[in-house]
């Protein structure tokens, strides 16, 4: 039988009592590159927290075609890996703790040859490796932040707003490294972004959520076709 | 659901109010009337003093979000205060109040002030350590203080001849000395009301909930945090004067850092959000250190070694956290729980409201929004 | 009609990055004044330092006759400043009225010791709340009023929070992001309000907003950051066709 | 396959100081800045105190300090542990110190087992109280919602120091030491005199904070204490187990306290409220250091210890139980013109 890597079913969310997901189905199948639009506030980093239940939800998420379970811990052993809006930096910690912090959850000998790895793919960040993290500029944070959640070895990646901030050339860069190492390394990913184009650009299908449900659901393409998408959120 | 509904500011509520305020204030007039012991009578006069203090303790953390562990310099400075003025330069009682208020006022200010600069944490730290040193600062300067051995008035206060209580009695003199400290006690409460429902009172409370916000809609945030403090360490002092009515004599002892947690055992166990909370919070603490100590005295636990501090030290650490819990606002929110039972009092629109009415002319020759 | 904000060469930093880096525009007396650009150009930041929040490196910002680096941000809405959060800045443990009544504070009168008296401050409070009602009425959400803020939800809370800027009768209104997370009725709604606000009631309002329609709907002036500088600047009907706009939210020239 | 242009060059995020971690720098400056200043007021003082009182008496009250510091700074070290990983301070952790060194006591004591021991068994079986008190009465509670947390600490307070006393009583006992106790039992410096149990305390001391320094900046535990310190939320998406991360910080920092209390003991007596002092003097001493810095615990303790043995021994009017009113005005003064200490580093508010 086959499944989706990632199924929502009817998810709804909580900050206290207020319900910001009202009831959201969703799918990603392995190795699948998923982006999600919509405008501030319709709930799409809602969304991403709550499949690493860091918000109360209610409904159904399967992963790996059984429940994702209750606990972020356990859900990033399951191979989860987010990174979250201002990219969760670790500021305290040199670049090179943050990029061990990555991986956490692993105990194999790899650990230091995928560092070297890391290094590799981002340059700067080698340059870097023990000065402080909150020192970086947004760009190498956010690298930072990639090699990071990668460190983990996810089978399914979370991005929520990886362009915020970025000088456009910048983040043409992170998203074509992006593309090539998660294809490379077959993780799927769900993308929030406001830069919608290139979201659109680099994922199959796309979602657009607004307040709180999802209003438009297709192909990428299709999406960026659309008339209504194309004013509300690419903004021209 | 509740039995009787009344709308608030209705006739029946205005009606509610008046005769539970009466009541009230008939129980606390008859009480001592009725109590035929001195002991009692004392009791319930250190209830009402204490009140204060927790009173003057809940204005800071409940309402203010700031935490204190040093009250008990505070209740102790008033008491110094009232002990010196009265036994070394034959102040009447009653007049040493306000002078205690003065000297808790800007001893609070001073404390607070780090508040200024720093967070809430670091605040505790300093207040822990005020109430360490004063029993420290009080043997440093026996003259005034007596030092280590205490300070004693030697008259009591007494009433005036009009008075209708009969001095002679051996009730006599706590009933008159129970009926002062509650005459001050009631306008220290009517005052936290009135700061708990002005415009300072709400940005107390804005302070305590989200400091930033506050300072956005233009509130000084700084000088609310001293405001409170000095406005509860005042409260403290009073509490302290009429300790020292009740019973004139102080040592260093009796103001020590157990009083100060005490005070906030007693505060969450009551309600910290409330001004009604001191009452429930009062009796806690002299029902604790009195009652429940005597009791204990007699205990025998582990082979020949009872004391009724233990017991009361670790009853009071197991009701904390039972509070902390399960009644998290205190018995006085387990108490409206209760009278939501049978009466709710829904709230009204404020009275005349329409007069600031916001409203504009209206525009309909004009699109909400250009379309593009 | 003068210029009520002027804002010049503003730059803020944060450890080592440079939020803003000398960001000039200045918003007219009567004008709803739209600041866009991509995510972190450093519009809130501009907000941030407007309402005194963040401290810039350099820069002036100057409201009528005020300078307003001189003074502290609880003195702005003293001055007829009054601002909305992004994220909403409530507080959750007072009810929607007193929330509302919070904003009116740096209009009291009542000081620290006339609190302590009781009838100033209630003559006074008596005044302030039927205003915050009057002003929870205005936004049609009076029957909320004494419910905590606490579960109540984000479209109402917004109101709670644009009735407590207002309630405090201000010249200037700063708007965070008012569209944010609202539903496309709301978004229309809140323009309406918003023009309301200029035409009838005489206020001058800026504001951050990404909900582009809405912004080219009601603004007069549209300001346009990108990584913490001035971009383009103009009339929507201007800027509309700006290719360096369309490039800033795209990241490619089109 | 590798990015090579970070920044536009021109972009504002790209415009730094050359050489890079202005933060870092920063800090480093105004940390060696209060350093400094603190140095030169000591230095200032000990030209004054050499002359007034001779050389030998400074010494002497300067290794009196210095190596009660050292203690004071353990104490400090246990709840700057705490504090980083919850940022709630233990008001709890002398009384718990206090039950730990009681516990060790009576292993010597009732079950004539070797100091060491003891002192090793009082310091396992704090480290799992503190496991459990943390689990039980701590995670409940909403991390960022410091109040309720505070009051537990305080109620644990309470009923630690009633519970010892009750089942220990208050007469005070004689604690052994590890060290060598004889009359002449000490290093001459310059005619002051450091005793063997004054060294070997202060060593053991430095030592622990060596070692916990370096577990902590090399372990799997010490990376997951550094991230739920910098970032809870990063932390539980890097699959790090916030509960018994924090559950670790308050078992170590009991079994640091209960050393620190086994190490004082001797030299002051054991009943249930010996720790109350140095609590407090602790508490300046983290205050002091910043709160959040292993390093500035114990130079926070040592300048503790040190300003409380110059300022009580040559300002006479001062008088010895005074101490506590200096560790005050160190706190009053520090906050004043430090708000984050002479190591710690400055958080700023975000709306």
């Amino acid at each position: 039988m086959t499944h989706p890597l990632l199924e929502l079913r009817a998810v709804h969310a909580f900050y206290g009592d207020v319900e910001c997901l009202h009831g959201v189905d969703l799918t990603v199948a392995d190795g699948e590159v998923v982006v999600v639009l919509g405008a501030n506030g319709a709930g799409k980093t809602t969304l991403l927290r709550s499949i690493c239940q860091l918000v109360r939800t209610k409904g159904q998420i399967l992963f790996d075609g059984a429940p994702i379970g209750a606990n972020t811990y356990d859900i990033v052993r399951r191979g989860v890996s987010m990174v979250p809006q201002g990219r969760g930096t670790l500021v305290d910690l040199t670049v090179e703790d943050n990029i061990r912090a990555g991986g956490y959850i692993r105990r194999d000998k790899d650990v230091e040859s995928d560092l070297g790895y890391w290094y590799e793919v981002f340059p700067p960040l080698a340059q870097r490796r023990s000065t402080l993290a909150g020192s970086l500029s947004g760009g190498e944070q956010q690298m930072l932040a990639i090699a990071r959640a990668l460190m983990s070895k996810p089978k399914l990646l979370l991005l929520d707003e990886p362009s915020l901030g970025l000088a456009p050339i910048v983040v043409r860069q992170l998203f074509d490294v992006l593309a090539r190492v998660c294809a490379e390394r077959a993780v799927a990913m769900v993308v929030v972004e406001q830069n919608a184009a290139l979201a659109l650009g680099m994922a199959q299908r796309g979602y657009v959520l607004e307040a709180g449900a999802i209003a438009v659901t297709g192909e990428a393409n299709t999406l960026r076709d659309d008339e209504n998408v194309r004013r509300a959120y690419l903004g021209y | 659901m509740a039995a009787f509904t009344i709308s608030e500011g209705s006739g029946a509520h205005r009606r509610l109010r008046w005769g539970a305020g009466l009541l009230g204030a008939a129980f606390l007039i008859v009480l001592p009337l009725v109590i035929p012991s001195v002991a009692q009578i004392e009791t319930i006069t250190q209830i009402v003093c204490y009140s204060v203090a927790i009173l003057g303790l809940g204005l800071l953390v409940g309402h203010c979000g700031q935490i204190s562990i040093g009250h008990s310099a505070f209740v102790g400075l008033g008491g110094y205060t009232t002990i010196i003025l009265v036994a070394d330069h034959n102040w009447p009682y009653l007049a040493t109040i306000p002078v205690s208020v003065l000297v808790c006022l800007v001893a609070g200010a001073l404390v607070g002030i780090p508040a200024l600069r720093i967070r809430g944490l670091y605040l505790a730290t300093v207040t822990i350590a005020v109430a360490a040193l004063f029993p420290v600062l009080v043997n440093k300067f026996p003259s005034f203080t007596g030092g280590p051995n205490g300070k004693f008035a030697n008259e009591e206060m007494t009433a005036p001849d009009w008075f209708f209580v009969n001095p002679y009695t051996p009730t006599g003199p706590p009933t008159d000395h129970y009926y002062a400290i509650l005459v001050v006690a009631a306008l220290m409460f009517l005052i936290a009301h009135n700061i708990v429902r002005s415009r300072v009172g709400r940005a107390m409370h804005a302070v305590r909930d989200a400091p930033l916000s506050a300072a956005a809609s233009g509130i000084p945030v700084a000088k609310v945090k001293i405001f409170a403090f000095a406005v509860s360490a005042a409260f403290a002092g009073v509490a302290g004067s009429l300790l020292v009515i009740q019973l004139p004599a102080v040592s260093d002892t009796r103001f020590d850092l157990y009083l100060s947690i005490f005070l906030l055992v007693a505060l969450i166990a009551g309600g910290s959000a409330s001004i009604a909370g001191a009452i429930p919070g009062a009796i806690v603490f002299v029902v604790l250190r009195t009652y429940i100590a005597d009791w204990a005295e007699g205990l025998d636990l582990l082979g020949g070694r009872p004391d009724g501090g233990q017991i009361v030290g670790i009853l009071s650490g197991a009701l904390l956290i039972a509070f902390v819990f399960l009644l998290p606002g205190g018995v006085i929110d387990g108490l409206k729980a209760l009278r939501r039972r049978i009466v709710e009092i829904v709230p009204r629109p404020p009275r005349d409201w329409e007069r600031y009415r916001f409203a504009g002319r209206s525009r309909t020759d004009q699109p909400a929004v250009r379309e593009s | 009609m003068s210029d009520l904000l002027r804002i010049e060469g503003l730059v803020v930093q944060f450890g080592g990055v440079t939020a803003l880096d000398g960001v000039s525009f200045s918003v007219r007396e009567g004008q709803i004044c739209a600041l866009i650009g991509p995510n972190g150009a450093g519009k809130t930041t501009a907000f941030n330092a407007i309402s005194r929040l963040v401290r810039p490196a350099d820069g002036q910002i100057r409201f009528a006759e005020h300078d307003l680096l001189g003074l502290e941000a609880a003195d702005l809405s003293g001055l007829g400043i009054a601002r909305t959060f992004q994220n909403l800045a409530l507080w959750p443990g007072m009810t929607v009225l007193e929330n509302v009544m919070v904003g009116r504070y740096a209009r009291g009168r009542v000081g620290f010791a006339a609190s302590l008296l009781g009838r100033p401050a209630r003559v006074e409070d008596r005044e302030v709340r039927a205003r915050a009602y009057a002003m929870l009425d205005y936004f049609g959400i009076a029957d909320v009023a004494h419910r905590d803020c606490e579960g109540l939800p984000f479209g109402t809370l917004k109101r709670v929070e644009l009735a407590r800027a207002l309630v405090a009768q201000p010249r200037l209104l700063l708007l965070d992001e008012p569209a944010g997370g609202l539903a496309h009725g709301d978004v229309r709604e809140l323009g309406e309000t918003l023009m309301k606000l200029r035409d009838d009631h005489d206020m001058t309002l800026l504001l951050v907003e990404h909900h582009m329609q809405f912004v080219m709907g009601i603004s007069d002036y549209v300001v346009a950051l990108d990584l913490g500088r001035n971009l383009v600047a103009g009339n929507p009907a201007e800027l509309r066709d700006s290719p360096e706009l369309v490039e800033a939210y795209l990241g490619a020239p089109v | 396959m590798a990015i090579t242009t970070t920044d536009r060059p021109d972009s504002p995020a790209g415009r730094r100081s050359r050489g890079g971690d202005v933060l870092a720098a920063r800090r480093r400056r105004s940390a060696a800045k209060s350093l400094g200043v603190v140095t030169a007021l000591l230095a200032a003082f000990s030209v004054y105190a050499i002359i007034d009182g001779g050389l030998t008496l400074y010494l002497q009250r300067v290794i009196d300090g210095a190596t009660n510091g050292v203690l004071y700074g353990m104490v400090a070290l246990a709840l700057v542990l705490v504090f980083k990983a919850t940022g709630v301070i233990n008001f709890a952790q002398g009384a718990m110190a206090m039950f730990g060194t009681f516990l060790a006591f009576t292993a010597v004591d009732k079950w004539a087992v070797p100091l060491v021991v003891a002192i090793l068994i009082g310091m396992v079986l704090s480290a799992g109280a503190a496991a459990g008190i943390e689990r039980v009465l701590i995670r409940p509670f909403d991390p960022s919602n410091h109040l309720p947390i505070i009051i537990v600490t305080l109620a644990l307070y309470l009923a630690l120091n009633a519970l010892a006393a009750l089942l220990w009583g208050f007469d005070p006992r004689g604690f052994p030491t590890l060290f060598p106790t004889g009359s002449d039992d000490y290093l001459s410096i310059g005619g002051a005199r450091l005793y063997y149990t004054k060294l070997g305390t202060a060593l053991v001391a430095v030592a622990v904070v060596v070692a916990l320094h370096l577990t902590l900046s090399r372990s799997r535990l010490g990376l997951a204490f550094r991230c739920v310190a910098s970032n809870v939320e990063s932390s539980r998406l890097l699959g790090v187990h916030i509960g018994r991360t924090v559950q670790s910080s308050w078992a170590i920092a009991a079994a640091v306290g209960t050393l620190a209390g086994c190490l004082a003991a001797p030299t002051t007596y054991l009943d249930p409220t010996f720790m109350d002092k140095i609590l407090i003097y602790a508490f300046a001493a983290a205050t002091l250091g910043g709160l959040d810095s292993i390093a500035g615990a114990l130079v926070g303790g040592v300048v503790t210890g040190l300003a409380i043995a110059l300022l009580t021994g040559y300002i006479p009017w001062l008088g010895g139980e005074f101490a506590l009113g200096c560790a005050f005005f160190v706190i009053i003064a520090v906050l004043q013109f430090k708000p984050s200490g002479l190591l710690g580093r400055r958080t700023q508010d975000r709306v």
